[in-house]
């Protein structure tokens, strides 16, 4: 009950994170709790009650909608990414390009198009027409970008779509393969304090910091790219319910 | 000393035990398997209960269907001793037997000659041990009533004999109203004071041993007591024996009554053995081929076609039966009693 | 009055205990109309489950049935040294995480497993495909049956086994004519629990063999992957989970007390009244 | 020949099927030198995880016990209408998809649950904090206690029962006195199964109580998180749980073997030969 | 009809079980319960391997340590007969007397009386039936040796003798070498031309049931044909009597010779009941109260402190013998046998 809301004022933020924050924001604040997922999971957590005091997400539709819906306040912008292609060191499949997806019998591993992630990938490849021709060889749906990752750096799939960010984490594992910038979708990170946060204060607190120079700074060392415009002004919500 | 005073209707499962009985001394119950006589003891001592009726020992009620008034078991001063006498595995001797009163157990371990088995285990123990543990165990509380059920059955032929002995004499000297349930007419007869004998859930006959052999009230009776039944029809004769005729074809004559369908009753002991049928319609005579011979002591057993006799040795030398060979089976018509048979 | 107190805290405890079991199941019910909920069945996330589900669960089972039912007359019947151990084997995948049994599965047939290249140079590939959900599938439910084939063999009245033999009829006659027809209930029950468990896997499968929608997206993946996405259809699947697993069991059960109430009665005091 | 070759495929059989459940297991500690997998669990994310888990488990092991042990009591001595659907209902949770239990758990219990409004009320909350811990653990383990216990009551000789009473002791003395006693071999393997069953507690508990370390992050689910973050640690875990797991459960079937073996013997025919 | 001939050693889990045996016609083997009896039957029809020996029908050997053959079950020619019949619950009884030999079903179940019930299952039949169809099973394979495990412990009482008849006639017809396992000295003697007593996994007497009573080889063999076994220590005396002063402190006489302790024994119908004791050192006579009286038939079986004796109803009548009574039960010293103690 609240006693135990209390013991985790105490105990310091519990901060909901998309999986691709997992190395970041330790770093950068090891006194707060995380836990970390898939955006959409997260959000779905916290629709159920999680007791979250701050949730970042890998998109901003996300936190828009748990705006809308009134579950957290106002949203922020507060990081971006790129998407890439990570193939084992191995390379089983011989994957070079983009192109080489559309290889018959490539393992391609991507995430669930609930998974910010996995909505960017969809995108990316729709920019580049090699919807049809790669879709195919999609293997799994995973939950989130980290799971890709590993089935990838364990050498399960041949190839898979995760943030470049991710990619720098296991670097003797997998070999990176860029994307065309033009392609790229906008890889926009938005975070808020969930309103039923008994910690309002310590939350704002929080969200400002990263905002803030040193959050700014942690994030670019670990490869995200600084906001295009830094004043982080809030996006208005979008009413829409993630239905396919 | 109370008496049970029980008359209660049970439904069991293919049909309804129905039972008045009064008990001052020990009256052994016997009937077949499945008649009925564990369903008794398990109403007496409140492990079932009766749809309708009345128990009380004494001027204490157990069971009174009018006034809804149902004891539990562990409010009734009754001592049960199970068939597989139902000792309590994880507890020594000792245990089990304070387990119901924790008063006088030194005393009873010694009165029932287990008092070195004290600290053993229930599962070490041989059948006559285990039975007496039960029994001191059932005593130590003592109870009103002492309900015993097959005391004997689980024991192999040879401890049986004495167990049986000590049985008797330990019924003796605490002269309880007790009711003893068994299979074997033999150990009724050495144990009780009266014998009834259930069938189906109702009670047959209740008489005392002898009796029961004088005047077997019916066909199962009589063969229970061990008589030769034969079957067959009756009709009366000019004289005043009645004729019956055999299934096997032979025709028997009776001094008793009986008309229709009948069973012939009697005692191997009355049958004697020869090589000459009689014609006198006195004495009844069947050939037949010798088809056992059992020497039990001085006494063989003869069984010859549908009957069986009991003789002397010598007789049985001196007629030199053996299987296979053809004898006469005699036995007189007053020797016979006829029973109806259902 | 001591004794109606136990008899109520009886009750109470008994009221509880299933209140708390019963209800999580009841509440899946409460939130749509059960016109929604048929309606919801219909969608295609749901019936490519279902379908995966029902393939691959056969083949599991088939294979359980196939192997396991020798395995278990094998450990039944035989005394041998380090028995417990096997038994035990057999009995950890039932209590294992669904995740430990993901990981293993993957170290151990994955690409970069144990077997991993041995069934590459055999093309057989067990990665994100129905081949892996098969036997991550198998490899959680089998021991169900395992267990519950062993413990019916091993209640089989070792006379009739004997008798058979002595009547001339060989081991394997021995097995069809005697063994396998007094142990059915048994081994159908052990069956059915299996079954009902390999329809439920989640954990290793997903580590194992992923989630794809028509490949290796089972009923419980797809209610994870719908939890996010559409609660409500989340909450359909598993409404329509429990009604089968519920209807295995239940039928289970009735078939097993037909049986009993055929046979004799249980021991006399059976009927001892407690209150 | 076609003994042996009866024989042959009988032993086959056995070794694939063992083969099969083994090798995942053993191929754990393949990865890692023994050395390696204990340093391995100085990790903090592990320690976090196993105190958490040991705690929770520990909570609702005893809520089970406490709770479960007077409903099988009731459910094995009493007859009454609709038993075996209550049976049922008992071992439905042991079936169903530890995903459809964290459903149900949510909405029953969670905030926009059945009662999630009530608890409110009450000042409670039961999603995603060790109490929702606690209590998905409680709900997927408890059926393998109340089954075992169940059982165990039901194989009780009602005669010593019948006999406790007619010598003067009350139902709960009986209970205590006799019942408990005789049952408590049986009870202690339910017990253990549970004990194992929910330490192993993944789906349920990731659905309704999330995934947060040191307060809702039990082994499983670390090994879930760390699978995505440091696979080797992941390996380490389950390496971790096989051993406690078999540990559990070979002592159970050491001291079922070590009481048994002490009880006269089984059946005369049991050591006919086969082959 | 070739014989059995069988030497052989079977480990069991507290002793070892080690027997001699040749078998033409139909040997019983009795004994306590745990003695082996079973186990015997086991290593014969191939059920349990021997660790040393030969057991061979004729000369078909079935088993041979030294040539490392063991024959299977169901490669010997062997009718059993199990202790609980061991009937196929989910076959009909023509199926389950088919199982072994499909040939003459009906023939069989014509013979065995079980015709009738050809369709019904076994568990829906009586002990007695149970035993036929038993039986019709395990001959119906024409097997050239019969193994009967306890036939008749199953069944009760009143129906035992009678099935005990309908088994001996079996017996004879067919005719083939056949071993009985039983409790009951009784079965044994009316079924068996010869018995053997094991204890301990030992064959302790082999020998007709008459030389059994006439000579039993030890105290166990003797208490088990129903002899009273009185316990004390041996002396010789002067006269060609041996003296024997028993643990209840009276001297017995006896007229065979022994040293140290011994069990006197001395069969019930050989002791007869008087008032006064004799002086006559040839007669023995034991002074006690009545423990218990049983009638049976004509005769009453009283048990005299640690004797029982078997008298006439008569004789028991003139002395009015009754429970708590004293009498007298005197023996003579040429009607008692000594048997060394172990
Ligand atoms: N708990 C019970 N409820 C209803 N019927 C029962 C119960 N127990 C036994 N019966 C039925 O009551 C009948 C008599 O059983 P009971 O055990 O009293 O017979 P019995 O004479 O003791 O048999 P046995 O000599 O084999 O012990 C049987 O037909 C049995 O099926
Ligand atoms: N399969 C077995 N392996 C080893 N020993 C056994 C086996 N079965 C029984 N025994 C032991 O052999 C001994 C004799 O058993 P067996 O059944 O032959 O005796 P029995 O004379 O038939 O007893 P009963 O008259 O009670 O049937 C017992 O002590 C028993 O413990
Ligand atoms: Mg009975
Ligand atoms: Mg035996």
């Amino acid at each position: 009950g609240t006693t135990d809301r209390q013991s985790r004022a105490d105990a310091g933020l519990t901060v909901y994170a998309a999986a691709s924050l997992t190395d970041v924001f330790p770093a950068f604040d090891k006194d707060e709790k995380y836990s970390f997922g898939g955006s959409n999971a997260l959000a779905a957590q916290i629709t159920n009650g999680a007791p979250a005091d701050v949730f970042a997400s890998a998109n901003t539709s996300l936190p828009a909608q748990l705006y809308a819906k009134g579950l957290v306040e106002k949203p922020v912008n507060f990081t971006r990414n790129t998407l890439v292609i990570v193939v084992p060191k191995s390379n089983p499949a011989g994957i070079h390009t983009v192109y080489d997806l559309a290889k018959p019998g490539v393992k391609v591993d991507v995430a669930n198009s609930a998974v910010p992630v996995g909505g960017y990938t969809l995108q990316i490849l729709k920019n580049m027409n090699l919807t049809a021709k790669v879709s195919p060889n999609f293997v799994s749906q995973e939950t989130d970008v980290r799971e890709v990752l590993a089935k990838v750096a364990l050498g399960q799939a041949d190839a898979g779509f995760v943030y470049s960010t991710d990619a720098q984490t296991v670097p003797g594992q997998v070999t990176v393969i860029k994307m065309p910038a033009w392609a790229q979708p906008k890889i926009t990170y938005a975070m808020a304090v969930v309103t039923k946060s008994p910690n309002q204060a310590a939350a704002k607190a929080f969200v400002d910091s990263i905002l803030g120079k040193a959050g700014q700074a942690a994030l670019v060392k670990y490869g995200f790219l600084p906001l295009a415009k830094p004043a982080a002004k809030p996006i208005k919500p979008i009413k829409k319910k993630a239905k396919k | 000393m109370a008496d049970l005073a029980a008359d209660f209707t049970l439904p069991l499962r293919s049909f309804e035990l129905e039972l008045g009985l009064r008990v001052d001394r020990t009256v052994a119950l016997v009937g077949p398997s499945g008649a009925g006589k564990s369903s008794v003891l398990r109403a007496l001592a409140g492990l079932a209960r009766p749809s309708r009726g009345r128990i009380a020992l004494g001027d204490d009620v157990w069971f009174d269907a009018e006034r809804r008034l149902f004891r539990q078991p562990d409010e009734r001063s009754v001592g049960l001793v199970f068939q597989e006498y139902a000792l309590f595995p994880h507890l020594s001797v000792r245990r089990n037997v304070a387990y119901g009163g924790r008063a006088r157990v030194d005393e009873y371990l010694e009165r029932f000659h287990i008092g070195h088995l004290a600290e053993s285990s229930p599962t070490e123990l041989s059948g006559g041990e285990r039975q007496r543990v039960a029994l001191a165990r059932a005593l130590a509380r003592e109870p009103g009533l002492l309900l015993l059920d097959e005391p004997l059955s689980s024991l192999d032929a040879h401890t049986r004999t004495t167990v049986r002995a000590e049985l008797q004499e330990l019924l003796r000297e605490f002269a309880l109203p007790t009711i003893l349930v068994t299979h074997d007419f033999d150990d009724a007869a050495a144990l009780a004071d009266e014998v009834g004998v259930i069938v189906q859930g109702t009670l047959r006959q209740l008489a005392p041993p002898q009796e029961l052999v004088a005047r077997p009230a019916d066909a199962f009776v009589a063969s229970f007591t061990g008589a030769n039944l034969l079957r067959g029809v009756a009709r009366r004769t000019a004289d005043a024996l009645t004729e019956v005729r055999l299934e096997t074809g032979e025709a028997v004559f009776s001094a008793d009554p009986g008309e229709g369908a009948v069973g012939v009753v009697v005692y191997p002991w009355e049958v004697t053995l020869g090589r000459e049928p009689h014609t006198d319609s006195a004495l009844n005579s069947i050939v037949g081929d010798v088809r056992s011979v059992v020497t039990v002591g001085t006494r063989v057993r003869v069984q010859v076609g549908p009957i069986t006799a009991e003789v002397t040795a010598s007789s049985a030398e001196r007629l030199e039966v053996e299987r296979g060979g053809r004898v006469v089976a005699s036995f007189k018509a007053t020797g016979t009693r006829l029973v109806p048979l259902g | 009055m001591r004794k109606a107190l136990h008899v109520v805290g009886l009750f109470a405890a008994t009221a509880l205990t299933l209140g708390f079991l019963v209800l999580p199941l009841a509440a899946l019910f409460t939130r749509q109309s059960p016109v929604e909920l048929v309606h919801q069945l219909s969608n295609p996330v749901v019936t490519d489950a279902l379908k995966l589900s029902v393939v691959t669960s056969a083949i599991a089972q088939a294979l359980i049935l196939l192997l396991g039912t020798p395995t278990a007359y094998l450990v039944a019947t035989r005394r041998f040294p380090g028995r417990s151990l096997v038994v035990t084997l057999v009995e950890l995948p039932l209590v294992l995480p669904p995740a430990v049994a993901g990981i293993g599965l993957l170290v151990a047939f994955g690409r970069v497993g144990l077997l991993g290249s041995t069934f590459d140079a055999l093309g057989i590939s067990v990665a994100f495909n129905r081949t892996a959900v098969v036997l991550a599938v198998a490899f959680v439910a089998s021991p169900l049956y395992l267990r519950a084939a062993i413990a019916a063999f091993e209640a089989l009245d070792p006379n009739l086994v004997a008798a058979s033999r002595t009547l001339g009829a060989g081991p394997v006659r021995t097995f069809f004519r005697v063994a396998l027809p007094l142990t059915s209930a048994g081994l159908a029950a052990g069956a059915a629990l299996s079954l009902a468990r390999g329809l439920g896997e989640f954990g290793a499968t997903i580590m194992f063999a992923g989630s794809l929608q028509g490949v290796t997206q089972t009923l419980p993946l797809a209610i994870y992957a719908e939890f996010d996405r559409d609660f409500d259809v989340a909450v359909t699947i598993s409404a329509l989970f429990v009604v089968i697993t519920a209807a295995i069991l239940l039928s289970l059960k009735l078939s097993a007390l037909w049986r009993t109430s055929q046979r004799t009665s249980r021991s006399l005091f059976a009927r001892l009244s407690w209150s």
